[in-house]
């Protein structure tokens, strides 16, 4: 008996411990943490599209509901008094694994400003130069909304990179939904932005 | 005792290295090793957990009762596994992006909870300090020295925190990817095994 | 009473004369039309990249051997055999070093590490070709290796446009293909000579033929029902047969013994699988080809394949 | 379609051991004799779908509910500690028989990654209950198949004259290296 | 030597057994040679005091024993003086033999005591066993062994040798005496005959089952005619004798008849003997006979190298010494010249199949030697099949590796034993 009662006890305050512990740390890190994420994940990618931007797009962010997931919208004011957004969106099947795309979109013109490759495990010096590597990105550049953003194998208007088929047509997939995803939410948007 | 205690401390960098001797803690060794950063990076992490927990349970190796030791360990280790997780997302967060799932999974690390179960619980303070120490640096060391030959040869640089390589030879060499790929993991720590077998065992 | 000195060896005492040398021998002349034919057809480069890579897979073989004090085992030929499958997959153009670094990795990796010829389970040559393949793909890329090449036919990789482009095949008809009139890989365009070296060697009991017949069927076979479902995608069997790596596959890589099943139904079943796997990779996975990297798979397979086997002669049999 | 492709693709694609790296501790381990590799296995199937599924429940329920996600590693490891002690002492009295040949692999099987991965594998992913399981199911088969191919390849190497520096381990390793290659053929396919 | 055929589709190389001539001849009488010497299958113990001893005189058809009680012993085929006792090794896995040495004299002396011989099992496993043809008449009439069926073999076991043949058509009349005889003293009606089908106009006789034999090796093995003829499968690691079938010599046969018609042993072996150039001579010699003595006799060089194959090419054992002697059991004898012989070697299999297809009891060979390479004898038993093979040395002919799969085979099998002796 006294020993069931030991091993609870020991169990017991071991956890709460370690419990109390973990919960300093996580709200002492918290708030880094989320600055972190958008600094190394999100902020090149915006930065780079936003060049001249006269907002600050990661200050502006805000959220929004579609259906089950959560958007975060990077509004951006263009030099000529335009308002753009950015967003990331998934293109699934890349070469390992899921790859994020940050769109920005023109909202006056509803074309595409550029888009941004943000995550991916791609092969190095192959898929990776979807990222490092801006020329196959900057296709989408100034492209306007109807236009089919998909390979020219598969009969649309993009030039895959040259032994990176699958990343680029998982990048494409990733533009395409941004292209969808904008049309759905744009009202939305608007009303955010007023 | 100064004697034991170095000999507790060194046993980790040779006689007993893992993942060399000690043929543990074999999925970080391989996954994160593509470069030296994330070999020295996951040594780190791994030590830090190594030591604190092994420290905690030696210190209270007379209070836990045997037959819910290993759920303590458990609970200590996983605890120090959770802090490294959330302190390298806050100060170290491309790193943590490149560890990944083998952050978490130091809980796991058969290297961790072996140390707990056979050095910890049964000797003082101050030696399971050094127990782990050396282990930890040992594992760093492999670690590291894994990613130095794999990154050499899969990526012809060797770049450390940022900045400029500190080492480039791929001016002239294609890069041999193979190394830095899955298989090349496991075929390079086999070599390498093979070499410090040849070197001679002890 | 003199005693004289006598051999003293045991059972039996005759042997049919049959060696490693002969059987590498064999493999060797088998190759030969469809090596000199890629000669032939890639000029002196080709004869460059295939006398480098026998050389130096011998060259590598004798210093290992020297190295690690074993005896020295360049005489049976298999270094030998496994430069020439080697160098007969890479295309003409491929760089000196390249070469190098590949037969090493084939000999090393591939046969030596594991305790020398018939202790490796996986074809050396395959090893080393898959190897290089990952780590610099872009040397084996056939549309641009011959750019400076001015051929009368499609210049073009077959598999590697029918994969991108679709099945619009007449770009490739099959007595071209068949001819060896294609890019590609030194020894492995001309398919009517590596078939004719392939039936010399079944008929002359150097390859198992349970393991050529079951490798094309599964292709065919394959091939035939992706088809079926989508001729505008997917190109027909006799395509897939005479393009590529097929044919040496069918005839010189499948066929290696020490990576392959004995057993008469493990050798179909391990035929038929790498054949499926191999449309399977150029139909819906990620390489153009899937020869090289399909073997080897099947290669894991063997040891597990290898069990299926007949009841030997009174066993398990209780005092009956 | 959608739980095949995710089964085709847990099993030969993203396959737990020879392409995400979990689980190579037991998989070096227990490859020597087939035998071996096959309890392992079965082992494997058995608690790693357990796991997946009352890990996702934890975290579903628990976790983000309470939103204490960071109390993902300490919460999972306990259970999956537990669930292995469990199951011995179940199997131990009620079938002896699988006790007998499970028995030496359960407490292996705590200490890992593969099945703690699996595990977060599902959460990082977000899927919901059914594809939870059906992931946790498709690792564990592709544990075992990895795990056999090797065993099987692994007995036939050990029994050729492999150079003694590199025996045992060393040769083990880089023969899983080159059946970690062989499984890239699977790349692309779904 | 039967080289592998240039289109060898099937791997199955055709092994045939040699014929006899339409018309044989009578074989060659060896002279008889001042020494002669015996081989007894048991050792000597040095602790013990043998019977005999050097110096001992002995007569013409004494049996010559080592121990009170021992089963095993020899014959002497002359009178004279016994030279030596001495240990003798055969080969590494046969044991170690006694080798009587014994000088003939001039007396010709018989032993007496086969006045009116009896007939039955007993007296001829005690006496009559070191007849030509070895007829083993101690198997038969072993403890505890259910015999049903009786298989007189006018069929060679191996290749080379027509030594059989020859000697169950040339002595038709004397065989099927001694199959009466045989049937007396063993009471048993289920007698065949197994005998190659062209020869089966040379032997009529009443009483048998005629078995037609192939000629194809290793078809007159007898695991392989229990199998084809009998329909009884020897289960692994058992004799046929076990099994109740009991395989009997022609020429064994054909010398109990006239062991009986003399009321005496005899002792003329017959031989067949393949030169180095491949010619075949067949011989006569008296057991005991040196080897080197029938090599002179026929004017047969023996050089330095050289291998002296005993007991057929497949099967048989070659002796380090040209001085080995004439045994009841020698049907053949096969000369090599050191330049025809192809070494084995010792490297790896490399899985071309070939023992596989050609292995008459469906053994994995290619795994069981690796198992064997590596001395796990017990796993090579329990699950390779080890002990189903039946020594017809064909995997070792064919081997691509040049592996010396038989003697693995041979050796696995005897470290096999002594484990289960040990356990
Ligand atoms: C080592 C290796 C890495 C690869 N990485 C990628 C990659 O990151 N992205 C990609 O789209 N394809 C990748 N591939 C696939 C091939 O480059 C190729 O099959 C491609 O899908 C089609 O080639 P193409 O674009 O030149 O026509 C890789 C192939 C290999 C062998
Ligand atoms: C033994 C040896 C091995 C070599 N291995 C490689 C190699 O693996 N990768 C490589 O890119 N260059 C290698 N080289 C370098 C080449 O000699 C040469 O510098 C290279 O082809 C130049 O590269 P580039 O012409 O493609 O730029 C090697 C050279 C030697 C002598
Ligand atoms: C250039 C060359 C070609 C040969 N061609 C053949 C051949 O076609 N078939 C063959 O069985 N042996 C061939 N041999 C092997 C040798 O003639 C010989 O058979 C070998 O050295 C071993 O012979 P053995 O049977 O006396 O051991 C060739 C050897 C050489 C050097
Ligand atoms: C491991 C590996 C194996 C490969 N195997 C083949 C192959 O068998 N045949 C082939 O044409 N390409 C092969 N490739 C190259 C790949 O399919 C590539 O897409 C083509 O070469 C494109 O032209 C391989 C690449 C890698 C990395
Ligand atoms: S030894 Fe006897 S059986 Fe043989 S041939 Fe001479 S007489 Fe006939
Ligand atoms: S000797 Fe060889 S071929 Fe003959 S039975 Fe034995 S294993 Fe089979
Ligand atoms: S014949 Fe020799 S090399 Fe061929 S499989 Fe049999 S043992 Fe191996
Ligand atoms: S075990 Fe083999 S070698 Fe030994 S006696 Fe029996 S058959 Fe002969
Ligand atoms: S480190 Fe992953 S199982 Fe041991």
């Amino acid at each position: 008996m006294r020993e069931m009662l030991s091993m609870i006890v020991v169990l017991t305050v071991l956890a709460s411990v370690s419990g109390g512990l973990l919960a300093a740390v996580k709200s002492g890190t918290e708030l880094r943490i989320e600055e972190q994420v958008l600094k190394f994940q999100k902020a090149p990618a915006i930065e780079s599209l936003f060049s001249d931007v006269t907002n600050d797009p990661l200050k502006e962010r805000f959220n929004l509901e579609t259906g089950e997931t959560t958007i975060q919208i990077f509004p951006g004011k263009m030099p000529d008094g335009s308002m753009a957004v950015a967003f990331e969106t998934l293109g699934k099947g890349g070469y390992g694994g899921d790859i994020g795309l940050m769109v920005a979109i023109d909202m006056d013109k509803d074309q595409l400003v550029g888009a941004r490759v943000t995550t991916h495990a791609e092969t190095p010096g192959l898929g990776s130069r979807a990222k490092d590597d801006l020329t196959f990105v900057s296709q989408f550049n100034d492209k306007s909304l109807d236009t089919n953003l998909a390979l020219k194998a598969d009969n649309g208007t993009i030039s895959a990179i040259s032994g990176a088929t699958v990343t680029s047509r998982a990048i494409t997939r990733a533009a395409i939904e941004a292209q969808t995803l904008y049309n759905d939410l744009k009202p939305e948007i608007m009303k955010q932005i007023q | 005792m100064a004697q034991s205690l170095a000999k507790e401390f060194t046993k980790g960098l040779w006689a007993e290295i893992p993942p060399f001797r000690l043929v543990l803690g074999l999925c970080p060794t391989l996954a994160v090793t593509k470069s030296v950063e994330n070999g020295i990076g996951m040594g780190l992490a791994t030590t830090f957990v190594l030591v604190f927990s092994n420290l905690l349970i030696s210190l209270l190796r007379n209070v836990i009762p045997t037959k819910v030791r290993i759920a303590c360990y458990i609970v200590i280790i996983a605890t120090f596994v959770t802090i490294v997780e959330l302190v390298m997302q806050a100060y170290t967060y491309p790193l943590f992006l490149k560890l990944g799932i083998f952050i978490p999974l130091i809980v796991v690390n058969c290297i961790v909870l072996g140390r707990a179960e056979a050095f910890a619980s049964k000797n003082n303070p101050v030696m399971a300090l050094a127990d782990g120490l050396g282990i930890g640096i040992g594992f760093t060391l492999s670690l590291a020295s894994l990613g130095a030959v794999r990154e050499i040869l899969g990526a012809g640089t060797i770049t450390i925190w940022g900045g400029s390589p500190i080492f480039d030879m791929s001016n002239w060499f294609h890069p041999f990817t193979f190394m830095v790929e899955a298989p090349g993991a496991f075929a390079a720590l086999g070599l390498m095994l093979a070499g410090m077998n040849l070197i001679g065992k002890k | 009473m003199n005693n004289k000195k006598l051999t003293v060896s045991h059972a039996p005492f005759w042997h049919d004369g049959d060696s490693l040398f002969k059987k590498n021998l064999n493999f060797i002349i088998a190759l030969l039309p469809a090596a000199i034919f890629g000669v032939l057809q890639f000029g002196a480069p080709a004869l460059g990249v295939l006398a480098l890579s026998v050389s130096c897979a011998m060259l590598w073989e004798l210093i290992i051997n020297a190295v690690s004090k074993r005896p020295f085992t360049i005489g049976d030929l298999d270094a030998a055999l496994i430069g020439l499958l080697f160098g007969m997959m890479l295309p003409a153009v491929t760089p000196w070093w390249l070469v190098v670094v590949g037969t090493f990795v084939a000999i090393f990796m591939g046969k030596m590490i594991f305790g020398g010829i018939g202790a490796s389970p996986f074809n050396p040559a395959l090893l080393g070709m898959a190897i290089l393949m990952l780590s610099w793909n872009m040397f084996f890329d056939f549309d641009t290796a011959y750019v400076n090449y001015d051929f009368d036919f499609t210049a073009l990789a077959p598999l590697v446009a029918v994969k991108f482009q679709g099945a619009a095949t007449d770009l490739f008809p099959l007595s071209a293909l068949f001819m060896g009139r294609e890019v590609g890989a030194v020894g492995a365009v001309f398919s009517l000579g590596l078939i004719i070296g392939g039936i010399y060697l079944i008929l002359r009991g150097y390859a198992r033929w349970e393991l050529s017949v079951s490798f094309i069927a599964g292709i065919v076979i394959t091939a035939f029902l992706f088809h079926l479902v989508n001729p505008e995608s997917y190109a027909g069997p006799w395509f897939h047969l005479f393009s590529g790596y097929t044919m040496l596959g069918a005839f010189f890589l499948i066929t290696d013994s020490s990576s392959s099943p004995v057993q008469r139904i493990p050798m179909l079943i391990y035929g038929l699988l790498a054949g499926f796997m191999i449309i399977l990779m150029r139909n819906i996975g990620s390489y153009a080809d899937g020869t090289i990297l399909a073997i080897l798979l099947v290669n894991v397979v063997s040891p597990l394949l290898d069990n299926i086997r007949p009841t030997a002669l009174g066993k398990d049999m209780s005092n009956a | 379609m959608e739980f095949f492709e995710l089964a085709i693709g847990s099993i030969f694609i993203n396959n737990i051991i020879l392409a995400q790296f979990l689980g190579i501790c037991p998989f070096i381990g227990t490859s020597k004799k087939m035998e071996t590799a096959v309890g392992m296995s079965m082992a494997v199937v058995f608690v790693m779908v357990m796991a997946g599924m009352i890990t996702w429940s934890v975290d579903t329920f628990l976790l983000k509910a309470l939103n204490v996600e960071y109390l993902r590693t300490l919460s999972f490891i306990l259970v999956i500690a537990s669930l292995v002690q469990f199951v011995e002492m179940f199997l131990k009295k009620s079938i002896p028989g699988l006790y007998a040949g499970l028995g030496i692999f359960l407490p292996l099987i705590t200490t890992n990654c593969a099945v703690m991965g699996a595990c977060l594998l599902n959460i990082g992913n977000e899927y919901h209950f059914t594809k939870a399981l059906m992931s946790s199911f498709s690792y564990a088969i592709g544990f075992g198949l990895a795990l056999i191919l090797f065993a099987g390849v692994r007995e036939r190497v050990n029994l050729g004259p492999v150079p003694k520096p590199l025996q045992d381990t060393s040769i083990g390793l880089v023969t899983a290296g080159i059946i970690a290659l062989t499984f890239t053929s699977f790349r692309g396919m779904v | 030597m039967i080289k592998r055929s240039f289109f060898m589709l099937s791997n199955k190389p055709r092994l045939t057994c040699d014929l006899l001539e339409t018309d044989p001849e009578a074989p060659l009488k060896m002279d008889v040679p001042g020494l002669l010497t015996l081989l007894l299958p048991e050792p000597i113990d040095g602790k013990r005091t043998a019977l005999i001893k050097k110096g001992d005189v002995v007569e013409k058809g004494q049996k010559l024993l080592l121990y009170e009680n021992d089963t095993q012993y020899a014959v002497s085929p002359v009178s004279g003086t016994i030279k030596s006792i001495d240990t003798f090794t055969v080969d590494e896995v046969s044991g170690l033999r006694t080798r009587i040495t014994i000088e003939k004299d001039d007396r010709n002396t018989e032993h007496v005591g086969y006045t009116d011989m009896p007939e039955d099992l007993s007296f001829a496993a005690q006496h009559l066993n070191q007849l030509p043809g070895a007829p083993g008449f101690d198997g038969l009439s072993r403890n505890g062994i259910q015999l049903n069926a009786l298989v007189i073999t006018v069929a060679d076991t191996d290749l080379l040798s027509t030594t059989s043949q020859y000697v169950g058509t040339a002595h038709a009349a004397e065989l099927e005496k001694g199959v009466q005889i045989l049937k007396r003293i063993t009471n048993l009606s289920k007698v065949y005959l197994l005998i190659p089908g062209y020869l089966l106009e040379r032997v009529q006789f009443d009483g048998v089952t005629v078995m037609p034999a192939s000629l194809n090796y290793p078809d007159t093995l007898p695991a392989l005619v229990m199998k084809n003829h009998l329909d009884k499968i020897l289960p692994a690691g058992r004799t046929p004798e076990e099994m109740g079938i009991f395989f009997i010599r022609a020429e064994a046969v054909v010398s109990l008849a006239r062991a009986f018609e003399a009321n005496a042993p005899v002792f003329e072996k017959c031989i067949t003997l393949i030169d180095k150039t491949g010619a075949r001579h067949r011989i006569e010699a008296v057991i005991g006979t040196p080897l080197s003595s029938i090599f002179s006799q026929l004017g047969i060089q023996i050089d330095e190298q050289d291998r002296i194959v005993i007991g057929g090419a497949m099967q048989g054992f070659a002796t380090f010494t040209d001085h080995h002697p004439v045994t009841p059991d020698m049907d053949s004898i096969l000369v090599q010249d050191k330049g025809d012989i192809i070494p084995l070697s010792d490297t790896n299999c490399i899985n071309c199949g070939r023992c596989v297809q050609i292995c008459p009891a469906d053994i994995p060979v290619n795994l069981l030697v690796r198992f064997l390479q590596t001395a796990q004898y017990e796993t090579a038993a329990d699950k390779y099949d080890l002990e189903s093979c039946i020594d017809c040395g064909l995997c070792a002919y064919v081997c691509t590796s040049r592996i010396a799969l038989s003697q693995y085979i041979r050796l696995g099998k005897h470290e096999l034993r002594k484990l289960r002796i040990d356990a």
